[in-house]
């Protein structure tokens, strides 16, 4: 059932302990830092988070980190110039790390939504991100087994959503937003605009209403 | 007051669009909803704009309107029994994959199927006779079937021969394992699932009429069931 | 390389005896009839076609099975009403079937485009059409192992291309066309309008131009 | 005329730029390609506008253009490596599943990527040094190996330390297992594959100069190759 809140603290008020939260975004483009700083207040703990990186700087999903309210990352890349919290965590033990290469947890994420129960990807074959995983040859390549990545909880950001939930992305700040919309059991948007139910071309809409659950609107 | 009575809440069979009508009002208010093509499709007639129910097709639409007639009729928007529709505010347009990832990935609240026989386990049976020469055609059927989170069926409780289309097993071949939840038929509304058949109601018939034509056990359902 | 031609003749040109042909639309919506003639004209045979249905009536898809031109059907609902010549030709033991759920076609199409070596769902599990095929339990449910579909032709129908070959479709007859372009070596598009590359709006492309070689306008 | 100096086409080893340039030329107009963090993404300052190549961006786009300056920078839009970018006329925007399925699709002509090592048989070894107390981070150097037509691979032929990257077998974690067709360095460019390792051009050296500095079999490649 869509629903549309005031803050960004309503949105996130659900959000439980151990939760499996999805963040979308790549580098700052298409991160939902007001939801982020949201979840960091609302206290939750013990979650796993599901992000293209790690966290950097001292903000968001950084500062998450640094708190300890992650357990563990599941992420293609942790390591950047300005992650330090989360490589000062990772090397104490403190929090788990799961590695995917970007395009298999891309599709994971994706094969979520679709309702896919695993699929087999050339991508790792060989590699030591394949160890431990079923592999097979298909048409003469080696493949590995992959499985879905589903979440409890998403939070993006969007262009504008109208009165139906739907929404459109802007340039490459549309990134993992609509498949973690479609991962999610509850997907939480913030959008820089809403606009009347109409307004958006149905050839557009990006992702459907019936993927999103609560929006707020951030100035 | 016996539970016999308690759930007979007609005292005839109900016609197809009153049984469309009941259909549609156990549609919760926001749901998203896929109707099969044939007689689910007549409920459609029965959702009302204030109760904000999207129809999806699965030929790549949200938002589907009612059937299009004289100049709305345009040949790029069609459900999936090929019939001209139209668009409704807040529609959306996507591939063949897109929309049957909506199916697939569990997104729909319901969707309503017709069938040929319902197993008291809720398997279902409604994409083939099994006659030898019958040329197999499957369409979205084993989607739907398997991706809703509750799949309704409609039918005549009865086949023209008169046996009970709700079996112990489906003698016909399966379209989906255990999927079905809820059966609406002429003569009462069935729960299915791992723990049997159960009657919400009955129309013109008692519990215990009702059980002389179904040949599983057929409890009453609890009171609270909507 | 992205190739305009100025005749749906031109444009099948190269379609060879015994190619797997993927052909887009869901009834009328999105079929491309200009280049099903043109490819009846162009005399290729032992074709394995890829559609949702098998041909209806007396024109397009039906006249190829007619003429014998069709070795294999790889399609969700071949009976239809006015399926006659596909009915005839498969009482006959003239022509194979091979039956697909029609998400699993969908699937199977896009798997084919995404480089996925094959995945797992729950669609047909402990039916007739999951017969022979390997299946497993995963998370509880019985799923069925299914495989990419790829092709050497797809001929599709969108409403506009620009000069990089970016497609735009028309409501319910966008179908199969993006992930049938996707998933074959050559994709043949008609087009009702080409626009200046620059026209189209980038966030609104529903094919990049990657997935499309050969275009032909057609009135 | 020998071997040896049919294929030096330079007096002296090639400067970063020089290697960009000539890796540009290699690439065919009308390409779909994907430049690598690094080195690479210098190749994109000689793809002239009139040769029609299309660069992809893994976290969303079609139709990059050059690096965004001044008033032009927008924080919604930047390329893999997180610096802001332009778009192109006939550019397009997808997420990033349909990002990666093109290049998983194996729909992309070229990519080019930096390496630590390249093996005889085109494994390449891009992403972890190995070191025990390093951060692994992978990013999309695994799909952009295993999926694109051709990879090919930048660095200097030397490390630092003067030990060639160009091995019999890698010694760091493995990216991609025969992946990479081509190594452009420094001091040659290299065909690999299945065949063993061809020279196609040598700069600064003789092809029996080169085969000192590296520890695998070198041919000659025949002349053909463009």
């Amino acid at each position: 059932m869509l629903n549309f809140v005031d803050t960004v603290a309503d949105a996130v008020a659900e959000i439980k302990d151990g939760s499996t939260v999805m963040i979308g975004g790549f580098g700052n483009a298409g991160q939902p830092f007001e939801l982020i700083d949201a979840l960091m207040d609302c206290g939750a703990r013990e979650l796993t988070v599901v992000n293209n990186n790690a966290g950097q700087g001292d903000q968001g999903l950084a500062l998450l980190i640094k708190e300890g309210r992650v357990k563990k990352m599941i992420c293609s890349f942790p390591r950047q110039s300005d992650s330090w919290h989360f490589d000062a965590k990772y090397k104490a033990g403190q929090i788990e790390l799961e590695l995917v290469p970007q395009g298999n947890l891309a599709e994971r994420i994706r094969a979520a939504g679709a309702g896919i129960g695993g699929f087999f990807t050339p991508t790792g074959y060989g590699t030591m991100l394949a160890e431990g995983k079923e592999t097979r040859i298909i048409d003469g390549r080696g493949q590995v087994f992959e499985t879905p990545i589903h979440a409890d909880v998403a939070l993006i950001k969007a262009l504008k959503a109208d009165g139906k939930g739907n929404l459109v992305y802007r340039k490459t700040a549309r990134n993992f937003g609509p498949i973690m919309a479609a991962a999610a059991k509850q997907s939480i948007v913030q959008v820089s605009e809403i606009v009347p139910t109409g307004a958006l071309d149905p050839e557009t809409v990006v992702t459907p209403g019936i993927y999103v659950n609560t929006i707020v609107k951030v100035a | 007051m016996s539970i016999e009575t308690s759930i007979q809440t007609s005292a005839t069979p109900l016609g197809r669009d009153d049984l469309a009508r009941l259909v549609a009002k156990d549609i919760k208010p926001g749901s998203f909803v896929n109707l099969g093509i044939g007689q689910p499709t007549l409920v459609s007639n029965y959702l009302n704009a204030d109760r904000d129910i999207t129809l999806h097709t699965e030929n790549g639409m949200l938002g589907m309107g009612p059937e299009a007639k004289g100049e709305q009729i345009d040949g790029d928007l069609i459900n999936a029994g090929k019939i001209p529709v139209t668009e409704l505010p807040g529609a959306s347009y996507f591939h063949h994959a897109d929309s049957f990832a909506i199916m697939r990935g569990g997104h729909l609240d319901i969707c309503v199927l017709g069938a040929f026989q319902v197993s008291a386990t809720g398997d279902l049976a409604n994409w083939h006779t099994g006659a030898p020469d019958a040329i197999p055609a499957v369409g979205g059927a084993m989607d739907l079937a398997t991706g809703a989170k509750d799949v309704f069926v409609m039918m005549t409780l009865l086949t023209r021969e008169g046996a009970s289309k709700i079996v112990e097993a489906c003698t016909y071949p399966l379209t989906g394992v255990g999927c079905v939840t809820r059966v609406y038929t002429d003569k009462a509304v069935f729960l299915t699932g791992p723990g049997g058949v159960q009657v919400r109601e009955t129309f013109g018939c008692t519990l215990e009429e009702l059980q002389e034509l179904v040949p599983v056990p057929l409890t009453a359902a609890p009171a609270v069931v909507p």
